[in-house]
């Protein structure tokens, strides 16, 4: 029951997500931009299109956006978004999660080597090269958390934030927000390390892996893309503000779960659009530079939780 | 009885060869006489293990175990070596390695003068062993001096005679320090009961009454017993001859240099430790010996290292196993003489199978030096390629050969009786030999097959070289029962425990 | 009946290293009796480890053979078993593919030889892990690092390989004689050599000498298994190696330095000071992160996969450190907890590097290079390699389903358990270490990005690449085993886990399993309080049903609506193989990054024939420095040798100098030595 | 009168103690030596000495065996070896040593030197209860055996080795003697065959050298090194 909720969820929230914050840029931008259910047309239009495949590639290229979508919504399916009970929690806490959403990276990688077009081998080098940096900064903020809850299941990480409400404005977990949300940047490829927006050759990343896909595929990777960004985003905000999480899903317990959700996801969503904004994406020699910043904030994360 | 005949035999062998006219009567007559040497050692060594000590003229020749289990050994190197040397002379006098001259006269009487010294060589070694007056032990010691720097000197090359003449200067000082040595010990011994006479400078008397001894004069006959017959042993800073005399002389009187020689020289330093230990207690001749041992040891490293020339390289390894069995002696105690006592076997049979290997070498490449051998033994002669690399990891004291277990008794006696700074030297030397080793011998037996002609075989030679090497396999995980009980008894005869 | 079935397959081996030996003038005979006793052998340890896991009965039985001086046992205990069921797993699966493996060196080999060393570096291993006393320890240890050796340096003609066996066993010697000191210095406390008067020993020396002996131990064992900074042999030997002896060496002859640490730590040691396992975790984490940082920079398959090696020891360290500090804190628990990590990780390592190694050797035999550079494309000849291989990747990476990911996870469990159980800084270790952990494990994904697009993907990069075929029928079986063996170990983790309860009981007096299964055996959990969870077969079934639902009919429904057409070339006249991402290029990004440990240096010659636009070839070169062999190894190597030289003085061929030595000697002794 | 002199032991000490003392002083004089053919009769001149120290103490102390080491010494190292030696320098036509590698004067004070620690050595021996014959001629033995190693280092030339390794067990013979009134006698015989032997092989191997190398100045052997 709780999965089948969450699941419709998930696939139904993340190219809204993705429709507002590319809404909220333009009107940021004073653009009119595309509407908000622009996303949904999107994949619509591409299910229903023919596809080509390269003729280099091999097997890898038609399995990838499978293990890449499936991965994601598992991953999705194991962090709590209304209910502080993930659905599938017992498969797995955020470790899980971050592996899961890592198998999908891999064989994104693997396809983008496939077609045998040096722009898949440059985005793939890229994309593993900049997740690995990630890596330690995210773990880090993880381990604060996980740290404060004494367990790595997410079910317990929200139960433990629930009820004291103002703990997120604890040191410790300031620093741990801020190392997370950097590396969620850096995960979900925007601005200021990727831009989803570009297919400017020398600069994409996400984009130069998945250039070969076209049609169905393509859809699916698309939807990925974004459930993995609602995925990571709702880890952020259920980690750190556990408001209006509830304790089951039924009556009208749900609608005010879910109320609670999009609120905080409009505002996490109006923060990333205010930094894409007034940021100019990155050479990517410098986003070392800006995951070290996150590193360095996890770390005082860490040694916050030791001090006060 | 034995013990005349063992004595004899050799003596007799010695004329035969001396007054043979052809080339295979000397070979015969060697084969024969060390065929017969051998049989009469073992018969020894089974009368000793059922009687406990043999003696012979009211106690002028002695044997007990440890005597017995050296003769033994000398007699089995002795046999083997002669074996081999008949395929080896013979490769030489076709290869025109001892002089080509028409008639051949120079080259048989070169041959007579190998196969004629050889016996008295070994007849002066068993001499040694089975004396038990020491200064007729001494005189025996000399004697093998002077017999073996003839045998240095076969080749006659300019640099043969350089190493004999430093053999026969350094060896004639270190003797003449032990006869030092021997006198001032029978000066220790006087006034003792039993003392009179002849018998005055009998090992078994002496030993049995060792607490009476003079302990002054204990003290300096130690010291320069040790340093004399140490010059024998090669124990370092005395050890400077042993490369020249061993790279110099011909493969088999080699062999015996540094196998047999050398346990014969320790022998007579077990003697000499046995009577001081009872006399003084083990502390003094224990700190003397371990000086000596470690300093052997080190000395060997470097030199191993950057060895260029092969019979060299075996000639510091031999020095290196002096240092060994100088420090087992030194901790000495049950464990660290069976240590020792197993050591002076596997080493014997390592040793000399090592040079073997190096005359097959030396013959099919005319040189000992890595830099003209240029790799691919293994290629160019199999048998003799496998065999060399086996031995050098066992004189190396890799397992699963025999030397580990000899070199592991003795670091487990020395860290077992606080000598730990002398356990890790020991461990850290034995790294420094063993990489040294394997490099050169590496860079020897391995590696792509070089220019030189497959070797042509010599039954003789081969043959003897592989019946020595199954032995050394074998004994790795199986000692016959009875030379076990002959080292232990040897071992009980040194620790008197 | 235990002992039985492991003497048995002992005994198999030794008769089919004599049997191969003695046939070797047939090479085919030879091939089929050392493979074929190697497999039964294989077989019988197996059944005969297992049982004496799951008896939990610790047979002992004493070898008719050797110097009855010493004292030749052997004793099954349960972490004897343990690395036993490792070996026999991982031999039997080699020895199938080295079946198909060795037939082409027919005739210009000497198969009797491989046959002979093989049998008994199997031999020895079995009788490393289970000899009962110190001195057999040390016996079948160096016998082990002798027979590696000799198959190292099988193909001894080139230069390379000779070098490298040579520095495996200079090197695994001087570590023998660390151990030697170690367990005389025991031996001396103890009055015994038998592992058995060894047992919680070494905490009742001083602590000077307990440090000593730990240390001794600790680099006595890493440099076989190849810790950092004693590793240098090991990217050096195991790439020269033949493919199914590497895959032996990085999957159980480095473990075999993993199981000395286990005995000596776990069964010598009680509850040890703190540095020691801090130390330990420390050495993990350095361990960890260059091997994998080195393994990105290399382009010889199998030196990538070697230098893997090091990083997943260094991840088996963490566990075992983190183990030791929770002992000495008195956590009884989380130690169990961390060593079932370390040691799983250890199985696992045996298993999926084995894979990979295999896999490597069969790509290699197919392209003749070891060169990724020469690949690519491989995909299309070799798919049943290319699958296999991509499993071991996958779980190398230490991603889910996989067996991989359970043992990170658990260490991830168990490091992060290690924060609360201290307050002093040192609980700072854990998380930092946690964090470098998943930094390792990120690498290695990108790594084996590489190392699997690389030679198996897009377009062949040479003509060996291009009309390379899939390799014989009992190499793929081979691999296909260990295959298998990576998703049973993945899925089923709740039921493996059960096999350390022995282990974990005999170590700590900790039976953890029960505590470690939840939810009927679905999932895993650290055992902590109300700690994660974890359920690969939940996350496999979803994958399955998922698949099986939706893929597999949209996948064929779509598959009517695609056509296939070329890659976007740049608008070049068609994608050739010099278009393709270059694994230099994949790796350059961290490179530039990580550029201050590489210190990289790199030679552009561009040729010009018409203007200086227009380069005709461009000569590229660039390699990256290895600071500990510069800095450490180099200037000790040529320290030694010059002293060396120096000493060569001493001999300098005049008599008179020869006698003055004894002279010399004998004044000083008879001045001090004589006189009382 | 002269009876009561020579059967008074003291007097006897005296005459071995002053005969030891010549036997040193003739060792030194040896390391100052260059010509070898005088080399070589001092050499005889010292083992005369020493038979004759032999005697004495046979007549004094009425040990029978040791008039045949007296005789065996007159034998060997008087006539016998001088002879030999004296033939092969002609044969060779060696005429004069060239400088010793330490020159004269340093060389005599080193020997001083040893002459001093022949004298620490045997100080731990003198026991008052005993004639003094014991520690003396033991400290003239060991410094005559050092002195002669010390020569022998010293020399270059073969041949002068050789005599110096003879004299150096000179002073064994010294010790030998005046210790313990001589070794059993078959040893005797043993050692001077071997001296004798010895003394023979020696100078066939300095004859080799002469052959081969047209000189027999031994710090020319170096090719053998490392």
């Amino acid at each position: 029951m709780e999965n089948a909720a969450q699941l419709f969820l998930l696939l139904a929230l993340a190219p809204l997500v993705t429709g507002v914050i590319r809404t909220l840029k333009a009107r940021l931008q004073t653009r009119r931009g595309p509407g908000i259910l622009q996303p949904y047309c999107d994949l619509g239009k591409l299910f229903r299109k023919g596809m080509v495949v390269p003729e280099t590639s091999s097997w890898i290229f038609a399995a990838t956006p499978w293990v890449v979508f499936f991965s994601t919504v598992l991953a999705g399916l194991m962090i709590p978004m209304v209910a502080a009970e993930a659905p599938l929690g017992l498969f797995g806490g955020v470790l899980a999660v971050i592996y899961l959403l890592g198998l999908g990276r891999f064989f994104l990688a693997l396809s983008g080597m496939d077609s045998g077009s040096s722009f898949g081998g440059l985005g793939s080098s890229r994309e593993m090269t900049i997740s690995a940096l990630a890596e330690p900064a995210m773990m880090l903020a993880i381990f604060t958390v996980a740290i404060g809850a004494g367990s790595t299941g997410l079910t317990e990480i929200a139960g433990a934030a629930i009820g004291q409400h103002w703990r997120f404005l604890a040191p410790a977990q300031m620093f741990a927000f801020a190392a997370l949300a950097l590396v969620l940047i850096a995960e979900t490829g925007r601005i200021p390390v990727d831009n989803p927006a570009t297919h400017l050759e020398l600069t994409m990343i996400h984009e130069a892996m998945i250039l070969e896909y076209s049609g169905p595929y393509l859809a699916l990777l698309e939807w990925a893309a974004s459930i993995k960004q609602l995925v990571l985003m709702t880890l952020l905000i259920n980690c750190f503000w556990p408001f209006g999480l509830q304790p089951t899903w039924f009556g009208f317990a749900a609608v005010e779960g879910i109320g609670w959700l999009l609120a905080k996801l409009l505002l996490l969503s109006c923060a990333i659009v205010v930094l894409e904004t007034v940021n100019a994406k990155m050479r990517l020699f410098r986003v070392p530079e800006l995951l070290a910043v996150a590193f360095t904030l996890g770390s005082l994360a860490l040694v916050s939780t030791f001090l006060f | 009885m034995l013990l005349l005949a063992l004595l004899l035999v050799p003596i007799v062998t010695a004329a035969a060869a001396f007054l043979a006219r052809r080339r295979a009567a000397m070979e015969a007559a060697n084969l024969v006489g060390f065929g017969a040497v051998f049989l009469i050692a073992v018969a020894l060594a089974a009368r000793v293990l059922a009687a406990g000590t043999v003696s012979l003229a009211n106690g002028f020749f002695y044997a007990d175990a440890l005597s017995a289990l050296v003769v033994l050994l000398t007699a089995s190197v002795a046999l083997v070596c002669t074996t081999y040397t008949i395929g080896y002379l013979r490769n030489d006098q076709q290869s025109g390695a001892l002089g080509d001259d028409a008639s051949g006269k120079e080259q048989r009487s070169q041959l007579r003068m190998y196969y004629t010294l050889t016996p008295l060589f070994v007849f002066s070694m068993l001499f040694m062993v089975v004396a038990n007056n020491l200064g007729v032990m001494w005189a025996a010691m000399e004697i093998t001096t002077l017999v073996s720097v003839f045998l240095v000197t076969f080749y006659g090359k300019v640099t043969s005679l350089e190493a004999a003449w430093k053999y026969a200067i350094i060896g004639g000082v270190g003797v003449s320090m032990a006869l030092f040595g021997t006198l001032v010990a029978y000066y220790a011994g006087r006034g003792l009961t039993g003392s009179e006479g002849l018998s005055g400078l009998n090992w078994s008397v002496l030993a049995q009454h060792a607490a009476q001894l003079d302990k002054t004069s204990m003290r300096l006959a130690f010291v320069l017993v040790l340093m004399g017959y140490g010059t024998k042993a090669g124990l370092a800073p005395m050890h400077t001859w042993k490369p020249d005399a061993y790279s110099e002389a011909p493969v088999p009187t080699t062999a015996i240099l540094s196998t047999a020689l050398l346990n014969c020289a320790l022998y007579c330093l077990i003697r000499y430790y046995i009577l001081t230990s009872r006399c003084l207690g083990s502390e003094y001749p224990g700190r003397l010996l371990l000086l000596f041992g470690l300093l052997s040891m080190g000395v060997s490293v470097p030199f191993v290292l950057v060895q260029k020339n092969f019979r060299r390289l075996l000639a510091y390894s031999t020095i290196d196993h002096a240092g060994i069995m100088a420090i087992a002696l030194g901790i000495g105690g049950a464990m660290g003489s069976l240590g020792l006592m197993l050591h002076m076997v596997f080493h014997t049979i390592a040793k000399s199978l090592l040079f073997l290997c190096a005359g097959n070498v030396y013959q099919h490449f005319r040189t000992d030096l890595l830099s003209k051998i240029k790799g691919g033994v293994m290629r160019a002669m199999p048998l003799t390629g496998v065999v060399l690399f086996m031995a050098m990891l066992a004189i190396t004291g890799m397992p699963p050969f025999s030397l580990f277990q000899s070199e592991f008794l003795i670091v487990r006696a020395a860290i077992a009786g606080g000598h730990v700074l002398t356990g890790v030297l020991f461990v850290l030397f034995g790294t420094g030999l063993f990489t040294g080793a394997l490099l050169f011998v590496g860079d020897m037996v391995l590696g792509p097959r070089s220019d030189a002609p497959t070797a042509k075989r010599r039954p003789w030679r081969d043959g003897s070289l592989l019946a020595l090497a199954s032995v050394l396999v074998v004994i790795a995980f199986w000692v016959p029962t009875p030379l076990l009980e002959l080292v232990r008894q040897a071992a009980h005869v040194v620790s008197g425990q | 009946m235990i002992a039985e079935l492991f003497l048995s397959g002992i005994i198999v081996w030794l008769v089919g290293a004599m049997a191969s030996l003695a046939v070797w003038r047939q090479p085919t005979t030879a091939r089929r009796v050392g493979c074929g006793a190697a497999f039964v052998g294989s077989l019988l340890v197996l059944a005969g480890s297992s049982a004496a896991i799951f008896s939990g009965s610790s047979p002992a039985i004493n070898l008719p053979f050797g110097n009855p001086v010493f004292c030749w046992t052997i004793r099954m205990d349960p972490l004897s078993a343990y690395f036993s069921v490792t070996l026999a797993a991982l031999a039997g699966a080699v020895s199938l593919y080295s079946f198909g493996y060795l037939r082409p060196m027919e005739g210009r080999r000497n198969l009797g030889a491989f046959g002979f060393f093989f049998n008994l570096l199997l031999l020895s291993l079995a009788m490393v892990f289970c000899a009962s006393n110190a001195f057999f320890f040390l016996v079948a240890w160096e016998v082990m690092a002798l027979m590696s050796y000799c198959l190292i340096s099988f193909e001894h003609e080139k230069a390379e390989t000779r070098n490298a066996g040579m520095l495996f066993l200079i090197l695994s010697h001087a570590g023998t004689g660390l151990l030697l000191i170690g367990f005389l210095l025991l031996g001396s406390a103890s009055g015994s050599l038998d592992f058995s008067s060894f047992h919680l020993l070494a905490s009742q020396m001083t602590p000077i000498r307990q440090g000593t002996v730990f240390l001794l131990f600790l680099f006595g064992f890493g440099v076989k298994a190849g810790v950092v900074p004693v590793h240098i042999w090991l990217p050096k030997a195991h790439p020269v190696a033949p493919s199914n002896v590497s895959a032996l060496m990085s999957g159980i002859v480095i473990k075999s330095g993993i199981y000395g640490m286990a005995r000596v730590f776990f069964d010598f040691y009680g509850p040890p000071p703190l540095w020691m396992g801090t130390l330990l975790l420390g050495l993990g984490v350095t361990s960890a992160l260059l091997g994998v940082l080195y393994a990105l920079m290399e382009h010889d398959l199998k030196r990538l996969l070697a230098w893997h090696s090091i990083e997943n020891i260094g991840i088996i360290l963490m566990g075992f450190g983190a183990a030791l500090m929770f002992r000495s804190l008195g956590y009884a628990n989380l130690a169990a907890l961390a060593l079932i990590a370390a040691l799983y990780h250890t199985f696992n390592h045996a298993i999926f590097k084995g894979l990979l190694f295999l896999g490597a050797g069969a790509v290699v035999q197919a392209t003749h290079t070891r060169n990724m550079e020469k690949m690519g494309g491989l995909i299309r000849q070799m798919p049943m390699t290319a699958l296999c291989f991509l499993v071991g990747a996958v779980a190398i990476s230490g991603l889910p389903p996989l067996n991989g990911f359970v043992s990170e996870w658990l260490t991830y469990q168990a490091l992060l358990a290690g924060f609360g159980t201290t307050h002093s800084l040192t609980r700072l270790m854990f998380p930092i270490a946690g964090s470098l952990l998943a930094l390792t494990a990120a690498l290695a994904a990108a790594c084996f990005v590489k190392a699997f697009a690389i030679p198996f993907l897009a377009l062949p990069r040479s003509e060996e690449a291009a009309d390379a075929r899939e390799v014989s029928l009992p190499m793929r079986a081979g691999m296909a085993v260990l295959v298998l063996g990576c998703v049973a170990l993945g899925l089923g983790a709740t039921w493996f886990v059960r096999v350390f309860d022995p282990i974990t009981q005999q170590a700590l007096g900790v039976r953890a399993s029960s505590a470690l299964v939840m939810a009927h055996g679905w999932a895993l959990s650290p055992g902590t309080a109300h700690g994660g969870t974890i359920s690969t077969a939940g996350i496999a079934l979803f994958f399955l049903l998922a698949g099986a639902a939706f893929a597999l009919p949209l996948a064929l429904r779509w598959r009517r609506r695609s056509v296939s057409g070329p890659a976007w070339d740049c608008g070049l006249p068609g994608l050739t193989a010099d278009n393709e991402y270059t694994a230099t290029a994949f790796s350059k990004p961290l490179r530039m990054i990580f550029s201050a440990l590489y210190r990289p240096r790199r030679e552009i010659q561009a040729e010009y024939e018409v203007s200086p636009y227009y380069p005709s070839a461009i000569h590229f070169e660039s390699e990256i420095e290895h600071p500990i062999e510069k800095h450490l190894y180099d200037p000790l190597r040529q320290w030694i040798m010059a002293v060396a030289n120096r000493m060569k003085g001493i001999q300098a061929g005049s008599i008179n100098l020869y006698l003055a030595y004894i002279f010399i000697t004998l004044i000083l002794l008879l001045l001090f030595g004589v006189r009382a | 009168m002269l009876m009561t002199h020579v059967l008074d032991l003291q007097f006897g000490d005296r005459i071995v103690t002053l005969m030891a003392a010549l036997v040193l002083v003739l060792q030194i004089a040896m390391v100052t030596q260059r010509w070898i053919v005088l080399h070589i009769r001092i050499f005889a001149a010292q083992s005369f000495f020493l038979a004759m120290i032999a005697a004495t103490i046979a007549w004094y102390n009425h040990a029978p065996h040791l008039y045949v080491a007296a005789g065996l010494t007159l034998m060997v190292k008087v006539v016998l070896v001088p002879i030999l030696f004296e033939r092969l320098v002609k044969r060779m036509e060696i005429d004069e040593e060239i400088e010793p590698i330490v020159n004269v004067p340093l060389s005599v004070v080193i020997a001083g030197g040893l002459t001093l620690v022949g004298y620490v050595v045997a100080e731990s021996f003198y026991k008052p209860g005993e004639p003094g014959l014991g520690h003396n001629a033991l400290a003239v033995a060991i410094s005559l055996f050092l002195i002669g190693f010390f020569t022998m280092i010293n020399r270059r030339k073969a041949l002068t080795q050789v005599l110096a390794l003879l004299s150096l067990e000179n002073g064994l013979f010294l010790a030998a003697i005046s210790l313990t009134y001589g070794m059993p006698l078959i040893v005797e015989l043993g050692i001077f065959f071997d001296v004798l032997v010895a003394a023979m092989v020696l100078g066939i191997l300095v004859y080799r050298i002469r052959e081969t190398f047209e000189s027999v100045d031994v710090s020319r052997l170096r090719r053998l090194r490392g």
